[in-house]
Formats: C-alpha cells, structure tokens, sequence
C-alpha cells in the first residue's frame, strides 16, 4: 500500500504564482474526503475531488445477501439518514417481489423517515456551524438532536441504526407514549427553531458569509442533476414527495421551501423550513394514522420475479434511487443506488473554482455532501 | 528516555531543560522562595511582630507588595539590600506584574474561558481535573504538553522555527514592562510608555510570519500570510483610536498619566467611537473569534500554529494569552480609569476587576459569531474603523479646544 | 430480461413519450418495458448519442439521474443503463426513462454522453471503474473511489468474487 | 531492591574493590532518588496526560456522527479535557478511529500516526474497526485496523453507544495512570 506523489502533497510546488493545496482527508474541513485546490492569491483557481476513502462496496456485497440480510450493511452507507436508504430499498423490493404493504406501515415508515430528516438537517446544520468557525451552533442543534435521537429510540428501539422500513412493511408497531413525547417535542423544537433563526441566521456575520456565496443558477442546477436543497435553493420547486409522492405524501399539507438567490444562505434556509414542514407531516401522520398489521406476511426467503425496478424518495439530502435487477432467486442481481451526495458533488468544483479559500468549508459543507454516502 | 545519538536528540534534551527552566523557576521556585522565604523577614523587618497579637495576621501579606509601607533604609532588610526585595527589578519582572503573575491570569483566563462558552452552549465544560469545576485544566494541558515529544518538521527551517516561541514570549512580556497595574505596581516608568506598547504591537505581525515561513507548511505559509495582511490592516486603526485618548488626556504619552487624566471622567464616555475601534482592532490582533482568520482550523488546519508541537505550541499559545492580558489592560488603562474607583477596594483590585471583565468581553463573541472573511475583515478595517478613529480624533480635538474637558 | 406485465394503464404523458420515441426513432428502438412512471428503451451503442440529444431535446428529458452498470456473463454482455430524468418538462418530473445499451465484455467500449448530459460525469467515471468499461469522449477517467494501487479485476464484474466469501455462498 | 543490588555488586567485577558499604550507598541514593524526583514527575506527567487528552480530527467512517455526539451537550466529553475536534495533528495524542477503514484510507491513517508526536493512544471504535463488522466480506475494507496502528482501547458497537465511547475514554485513563514515564 503507498500513497501516490499526486500534485499537493509532496511538493511545495510555488510556480506561476499558484500553490496546490491538498485538503483532506485529515482535516478539519473535509472529513473523510480529500480536495486539491489551486489557489491563486485568495481564489480558487481549480479544485479536484478525490472521494472514496470510504467506499466499502456495499453494492457487491448486497449480491451475496438476500433481500433482508442486506439491509444493515446498507443502512451504514448513511449512517444520519437511515430510515431514507432502506425505504427506496424496501419499496424496489416489494414491487419485485409483488407485495402491497399495509397503511399503518406507510404511516409509520413516514414518521420514521421525517423524523431521520430532522436528524439528518440538525447534524448538518452542527457541521456548518462548526466550518464557519461558530462552536456554539454545533452544540445547541447537537443538544436538540438528542431530543430526536430519543424519539427514534422510542419507535426504533435504537440509537441511530433502527433497520426500521424492511420489505414487507415496518419492524414494529407503534409504542403508546410515543405520541405524547412527540408532541411534546414538536412544541419544543418549533420554538427552539424560532431561536436558531433569530441568534444564527440573522446574524450579520453569518449572513456575510452566505449571503452572494456560491452562487449556482437554475439553469446549471438542472443540467448538473443537483438534488435536494441544492436544487430548491437554486428556485427549483422540485421535492420527489411532491413529484412523484409515495406513500401517503399526497394527503399530506406542507410546503416546499424554494429561493431564488441560489447561494449557501439559501441553502441554510431551506434546512431550517424543512424541518419545520417535517415537524408538521409527523403531526398529521400522528393524527391521520389508521389501526391495523404494520407488517405484511413475507418469508426470509422470498422470491422475486425476474425484472427490474427503480425507485426514489426523497431523502435527507435530495432524492435516493435505487436500482435493482433481479434474476428471480432469492438474492439481487444487481442493486445500483443513486446517493444525493454523489450528485451533488458535481457542483462543488464547479462552485468551489473562482471563490475566495475562506469560502471552501461554507461552500462545501452547504452541498450536504456526505462522503460516507457518496462512497457506499 | 531514549540514548542520546545525534546532535538533534541532544540539541531536543536542551530545548527541554531550557523550557523547563524558563516555566518551573518563575512559576514555582520563585514565588516559593518569596512566600517561604522573603515574606516573613519582610513582615518581621517592617512590623514588630512582638507587639502584636501571637495569631498572624495574613493581611498582612498584602504589605508586601505595596512598597510604601516598606523601609528600604532598615539595614536588617538585607533582601533589599541584595537585591531581590519585592521592590527590586529581578521581582517586578519575573514575579508580580510581570511574567509569573501574567502566566498564572492567562492559564487561569483560559480555563475560564472555556468554562464559560461551555455554560453558553448548555454544556458543563471541563470538570474532573482539579476536582473544583475542572479548575486545574489549563495545568493539566500544560504539563501534558511539556512531557510531549517535540517534532521539527524535516524540511522546516529549525533555527527560525525553534526562535518563535521565545521572540513572542519576549515580545509578550516586552508588552507587560510599560502597563502599570496599580500607582505603585508597575514594572518600568516611562514617559513615552503607551508608544512603546505601540511599537513592541509591531513585532507580532513579523514572528507569525517567520512562523508560517519556517514552518514549511503550506497551511502555515498561508496562515502566516494572513497574520500579516490582518495585523498590518488593523494596526493603522488602533493607533488613530489610541490618539484621541492621548489628545483627551492632554498629550501625555505615559499610561500613569493617562489614568490619571481621568480622574473627573474615564474616557470611554468621549471617546466611545475609539473604544468601539480599539476593542475590535485588539481582537483582530489577539486573532479571537471572529476574527481568527490566521488560525481558521476548518480552513487551514491550525493557520501559523500548524507544525509545532508539545510545548512549544504551549508557550506560544501562553504568549498569546499574556498579549490578551496585556492588550485588555492596555483598554482599561486608555479607556476606564485604571484602577480608579471608589475607596474601600484597593487600586490593585480595582485593576484587576476590570481587566477580567475587558477580557470577558473579549472572549464572549466566541460564543455567537461565525468567523469573518479577510477581505471582508480587511474592508473594515480600511473604510470604517479609520474613519470611526478620525472621527473620534476631531471629537477630541473639538471637546479639548472648547475646554470642556 | 423480459419485461414484466404493465400492472395499470398507462397515462398521457408516458404514451405521448412512446409515440414520439418510435415517430422520431423508429426501429432502431426497443422498448423493454413501459409502467407508470418508468420507461426502458434499449438502443445500440451507435445511437446511444443521438437517442440521448433526442430525449434532451424533443422530449425535455433535462438531467441524468443514474448510471448503472450490470455484468451478463451469460450473455457475454455488459448492459449500461442510463436513467433520465426532467424538472422542466411539463408533467415529467414523476417520470424516469431509462435508455440502456448492451456492449459485449469483450470491447466494452461505448461514447459517453458527457456532452449531452454534464450530470454524468461522475457516475460514468464511476462505472468505468467498476466494470472496466470504456467511455469514448469522457475526459477523466481515473482512479475514482477504488483505492489507487487497485490490482485486480474491476469488482462489479460477475467474475470477481468476494475474498471473504466462498464459491457457491 | 537493595539487597538484590549488593548480590549484584558482590558478583560483578568491581565488588572486591569498591566493597559493599559504597554499592549500598549508590542503592540508597537511586531509591531516594527515585522517591523524590522520578515518582513526582511520573505522576504529574501522567495526570496532566489523563485530563488532556487531544483527539485527531480524523474522521473514517460513519462512527463519526457517535462522535459528534460525544462532544455535544449531552455527553459533553470535555468533562475530561477532550476537545471536541482538534485542528492540527501536530498537537493531539489521541487516534479514534472512527469505524471502517478501507484501504485507500489505511496508508493515510498510518501517515497520520506517525506524524503524531510521542506519546499517542489509539481508540478502535466501533466493530468495524475492530474485525470489520458487517463489511467483513468486503474487498475494500481492512479487518481491523490493529494491522496498521497499534491500538490501546477497543470499543464494540456499530456504531457504540456515546455512553460506551466515554467508557473507553476512562479505560485509557486507567492504563495512561499505570504508565511509566517514558
């Protein structure tokens, strides 16, 4: 195993005034990614990712695994948005395997995968605290995301990995003071958000930082492919619960945040809305929810039919699609997902090229880009 | 410890025994030689203790340090005839005002600190090491450090790079010798001392630069350059801002006279707008938050501190605590009366009160601001603290020509 | 692959996307299969160019979703399958067309549609990698997510088996 | 201890010289030594080691959101002097590896320890660090990162429990408090 002499880490190459700089993957605005930028003065002049220091090849191994034993390994691939990798799984699964699942299991499964988009926002909104240099907006949505985690605990009966939404429905039914504690929560955290809003983003640093940042117009928002908040903050209307709804997600009242400044402050607001519109569907979900089975009769050995299915949710970060061919027997032939951080990533170049350096982490982190995700 | 095989490991043992020195004999060989040893000779040479009661009076440990109660002409003071009374100048600087006393405030400030971002952010902070709230955690830091192994990088510059700390700390206490804390603590009179202060300021910009240069490290290069544009930028403001303060108190340069200048009013009152520039211009020095650009750690990894290690990066983050210190002191002095105040708390305490809560104040942005962009900081400070200080300049000019002040 | 029976009718939009694929296409076309929302057409790799400006430009088909690559030993042939989606497009977001070209293992060379889609760059780059294909016009591809001193065959290939498993497991 | 050193010297080839009045003298002094100089100083060093622990901010897996935890408000690990995240290497001495590493990022981690000045603890965290947990049959991931850095605490979970990682915090603290001083 060696490490090859790629431009930027050997040499302290200082020619035509520009210097390569290798970010990552120890550092503390990278994570387990690494970048190289040339810088010219204080601007970006070129940036070339390099992701993989986590591929684990999840998709191989699903090949030698049946439908249910893969769903732990795969829900590792992302760790803060569990519940959103399963789904599309789970769905590809029944639709190959020619199952309808009962409602209460599509209610439950969208509890659970609203609640993982909190989870999932509060983490990110941590982390961009943090790369802005701002330590006390990475404790407090940190503390908040307990609160969450707890509620997950709840119906999941886990920490972070519940492998909750397995074909056929849903793991468990759910627990009775699980309403309660929710609402209770729901109370809470809409005022604490009225807080983040106030302290964080009105902030005249933070909105200097953001505000005219990254810029990425509609029209290179759509032909690059961008998802998620990416996307809505480039003045997208576009959110797979709305355009193609899954799910219950069509009896459902809520917004789709969209801006058309189409820069990383946007991009933090459209955090912050969804998870106010996540709150709101868990409380409709809660309301609306009918009595019955959570989970359909399936064996562990279930065939499918031969074929192949694609299906996307939106999850935390954009939509997550997951392609499976099957060959009839009891193991995938093929799965094929598509991360939202491994299409958003093509915009970090294209954004990162012409920005000042003190930009890079806002930038970066903005795309919600988790390598961990990306790399599978 | 590993055998001795090469100059770099004996020139490594060296620098050990050096920083061992310079930290244990100020730290605590001398203030146990003064409280053991000094003290008592002090208290029976001014006091007849036998006309007291037999209980010690612990109050009167305070004399000690106020150099009006003492009778140099006493020829049993043999301390002061040696030279090492607490009058004397080897005293003043490595002791009271000067280097242990600012050490022992800035590790204490530091966990302090972190305390209080921790209170902010609904945490508890550091809490097992000393038992009491985690009160020894800046000590536990640093004796980790100084049993830490010390790396110079291979291609650094190892002269330069071991030469940082030690013009820093120089530079630092450099900046304690002018700033008298009480009419009778003061290390060296001077009547151009607030210039003085001014100018050592000057030196910091050089060392961070030497440090990102000879560290070799693209990170550091880049912090160092950074440092420099920041620095540079920001030290045109303070002066202006320190400007109208010596307008106000009549052109006097010295900080005594400064302070005593203010005796009818402080002059945070008529200079508002050069307090506003000066506490924001000392933050960008000191490189707080917000404005820590040099050593944005999600930028470049540590900015200039990137490559030192052990206590090296002890004594240089030490360093930049003292200047902290000596830069809050330095507000007080300028801007609230000193160690002015009411009578029953003495000058000293008056001081100190205040320079704590300077520092507080220097420290609490931390908790609920992001990091600011150079050319964003650098804006700032060329357009509007300049002019904020000329303002303030003509404000001066105007109230000291109508004679209201 | 057979395609399976449609379960529901089709609506308006899938059927007019039909109609105009096989108007503008014609028999160089193959439609694999067509449900709600989802649509396959397999082409050879010779049109995979021209189907793909077609799509982009006649049927608003604006962003590339998707690249997947699946290994045939049987068939001796690598299918590539390029998932399209569209946000402009009126009424298409809930659709995805799916246009897949089979390359024989062998010569797994087909052109990339970097130039039609700026979205598959690095999901062609990473199915390179993963089956050894070869994607004529891509300007980049290089070591992606595979470690760099990579020494054995491509592991998405049916061929390479996993060290931890045994044959048959 | 003396005794044993007086056996020595009897034996060696300068007992009939220096007799054994002088060699229990040195004996005495290297004891005193010892008691008044070395023990203090092992002591200090240690307990500045345990309260000061400086993690590297090296994120491999997915472990590392657990992590994030742990430095939050809740589990809040700067109770015992652990930042939350570190910025440069140069200045830490602690490895937590955190959960899989593959073997693009195995050479790194190893360049990283290296760099690391003495002395430096490892945290494995998480079973796939450990043996490779649910990736065991991966090409890509190693089993177990003991094949490239030496580890000092092992904690199983996928991911562990904030709780468990705090656990293995106080059992490095545990083996530092035995160390000898180096």
């Amino acid at each position: 195993m060696s490490i090859p002499a790629e431009a930027g880490l050997y040499t302290q190459a200082v020619d035509d005034d520009k210097l390569t700089v290798s970010i990552g993957p120890q550092h503390p605005g990278a994570g387990h990614f690494r970048f190289t930028i040339t810088v010219e003065g204080d601007t970006i002049v070129d940036a070339v990712p390099d992701p993989g220091y986590v591929h684990r090849g999840a998709e191989k191994q699903t090949e030698y695994r049946n439908y249910l034993q893969s769903i732990p390994m795969l829900e590792r691939s992302s760790l803060t948005d569990v519940t959103n990798i399963i789904m599309p799984y789970s769905m590809a699964a029944e639709e190959l395997m020619g199952i309808e699942i009962p409602p209460r299991a599509k209610y439950l499964r969208m509890i659970m995968s609203e609640n993982q988009r909190i989870l999932s926002h509060l983490y990110w909104m941590a982390i961009q605290g943090i790369f802005l240099g701002h330590s006390t907006s990475f404790m407090w949505p940190m503390g908040d995301r307990e609160m969450f985690i707890d509620l997950g605990q709840i119906l999941g009966g886990a920490r972070v990995t519940y492998s909750f939404a397995i074909p056929g429905g849903v793991r468990n039914d759910l627990p009775e003071e699980f309403k309660g504690r929710a609402i209770k929560t729901f109370n809470h955290f809409e005022r604490r958000l009225v807080d983040y809003e106030r302290i964080f983003y009105n902030n005249p640093l933070f909105l200097k930082r953001t505000q005219g940042v990254g810029v990425l117009p509609r029209k290179e928002a759509i032909s690059l492919g961008v998802v998620g908040q990416t996307l809505r903050a480039s003045n997208v209307k576009s959110d797979v619960r709305i355009d193609e709804p899954y799910n219950f997600y069509k009896e459902m009242d809520f917004e789709v945040p969209s801006f058309d400044t189409c820069d990383t402050w946007a991009r933090c607001m459209v955090h912050l809305i969804e998870m106010r519109q996540s709150m709101k569907i868990m409380r409709q979900c809660l309301d609306k929810m009918p009595s019955g089975p959570v989970r359909a009769k399936l064996s562990p050995q279930q065939r499918t039919i031969v074929g192949e299915a694609y299906t996307r949710i939106e999850a935390a970060r954009g939509a997550m699609s997951f392609h499976i061919i099957s060959d009839g027997s009891t193991k995938p032939y093929r799965v094929k997902i598509s991360v939202p951080s491994m299409r958003n990533l093509i915009a970090l170049p294209r954004l990162l090229i012409g920005s000042h350096v003190a930009d890079m982490p806002a930038i970066y982190w903005s795309l919600d880009y988790w390598p961990v995700e990306a790399d599978k | 410890m590993a055998a001795i095989t090469n100059f770099e490991d004996f020139a490594k043992r060296i620098l050990k025994i050096v920083f061992w020195l310079l930290i244990i004999l100020p730290m605590v060989i001398l203030p146990l030689f003064y409280i053991f040893y000094v003290l008592p000779i002090e208290i029976s040479c001014n006091f007849n203790v036998l006309n007291c009661s037999q209980k010690i009076d612990w109050s009167l440990a305070l004399y000690m340090f106020d150099p009006t109660k003492m009778n140099p002409l006493d020829p049993t003071s043999y301390i002061s005839q040696l030279g090492l009374g607490a009058t004397s100048p080897l005293f003043k600087v490595s002791t009271f005002p000067g280097l242990t006393f600012a050490a022992l405030l800035s590790s204490m400030v530091i966990w302090y600190e972190r305390k209080l971002l921790a209170k902010m952010q609904y945490r508890v902070g550091p809490l097992y090491a000393g038992r009491i709230e985690g009160i020894l955690q800046s000590f536990a830091d640093l004796f980790k450090l100084l049993f830490k192994e010390i790396v110079i990088p291979a291609k650094a510059d190892a002269l330069f790079f071991i030469s940082v700390p030690f013009a820093l700390m120089a530079a630092s206490g450099a900046l304690l010798a002018v700033i008298p804390i009480s009419p009778t603590n003061y290390i060296a009179l001077s009547p151009y001392s607030l210039l003085i202060a001014i100018a050592i300021l000057g030196f910091f910009p050089i060392i961070t630069v030497l440090a990102g240069w000879a560290s070799s490290n693209k990170f550091s290069f880049i912090g160092g350059i950074r440092a420099l544009y920041q620095m540079i930028s920001y030290e045109i403001p303070l002066i202006i801002s320190v400007l109208s303060v010596v307008i106000l108190a009549g052109g006097s340069l010295d900080l005594m006279g400064i302070v005593n200048a203010q005796s009818k009013i402080w002059f945070i009152i008529p200079a508002l707008l050069a307090a506003i520039v000066f506490y924001l211009t000392a933050m960008a020095e000191v490189e707080r938050i917000p404005f820590d650009i040099p050593e944005a750690d999600s930028e470049l990894v540590a900015g200039w501190l990137t490559e030192y290690t052990s206590m090296v990066f002890g004594v240089i983050n030490l360093a930049i605590y003292i200047k902290l210190y000596a830069l809050s002191s330095l507000f007080t002095l300028l801007f609230l009366g000193g160690w002015q105040g009411p009578a029953p708390i003495p000058a000293l305490a008056w001081f100190l009160i205040k320079t704590l809560i300077v520092m507080t104040i220097f420290i609490i942005p931390r908790g609920f601001n992001p990091r600011v962009r150079l050319d964003q900081l650098i804006g700032l400070g060329w357009l509007w603290l300049i002019g904020l200080s000329f303002a303030n300049v003509f404000i001066a000019v105007i109230l000291r020509a109508s004679g209201l002040l | 692959m057979s395609a399976p029976p449609a379960k529901t009718e089709l609506r308006q939009e899938e059927k007019a996307i039909l109609e105009a694929l096989s108007s503008k296409l014609g028999s160089r076309i193959t439609v694999a299969y067509s449900k709600p929302n989802r649509i396959k057409i397999i082409v050879s790799p010779i049109d995979l160019i021209e189907v793909a400006t077609c799509a982009r430009d006649d049927l608003h088909f604006d962003q590339c979703a998707n690249v997947t690559g699946t290994d045939f030993p049987k068939d001796k042939q690598i299918e590539v399958t390029y998932h399209l989606g569209s946000i402009e497009g009126a009424g298409l977001r809930r659709i995805i067309l799916a246009i897949a070209c089979r390359v024989p293992s062998a010569t797994p060379e087909l052109p990339s549609l970097i130039e039609v889609y700026p979205s598959v760059n690095y999901h062609e780059r990473e199915q390179a990698e993963m089956l050894g294909l070869v994607f004529k016009g891509h300007p980049n591809l290089s070591r992606f997510l595979l470690p760099e001193d990579w020494n054995d065959i491509p592991p998405m290939l049916k061929a390479y088996r996993l060290p931890g498993r045994l044959e048959g497991e | 201890m003396v005794a044993e050193q007086v056996e020595m010297k009897k034996s060696g080839p300068g007992a009939a010289r220096d007799g054994p009045g002088l060699s229990i003298l040195v004996g005495k002094a290297k004891e005193v030594i010892q008691q008044a100089i070395v023990d203090p100083l092992t002591y200090l060093a240690n307990w500045g080691r345990i309260y000061s622990l400086w993690p590297v901010h090296l994120e491999t897996a997915c472990c590392s959101i657990e992590f994030g935890a742990v430095s939050g408000p809740r589990f809040d690990c700067e109770r015992y002097g652990i930042l939350e995240a570190f910025g440069s290497l140069r200045q830490c001495d602690l490895v937590v590896v955190h959960g899989t590493v593959t073997r693009k990022m195995a050479p790194r981690l190893r360049w990283i320890y290296d760099q690391m000045p003495e002395p430096k603890y490892c945290i494995a965290m998480g079973a796939c660090s450990i043996t490779g947990g649910v990736y065991f049959d991966s090409y890509n991931v190693l089993p177990g990162v003991d094949q490239v850095v030496p580890v000092d605490v092992y904690v199983p979970g996928c991911p562990p429990r904030p709780e468990e990682l705090i656990d293995a915090f106080l059992l490095l603290q545990d083996k530092i408090r035995k160390q000898k001083i180096r």
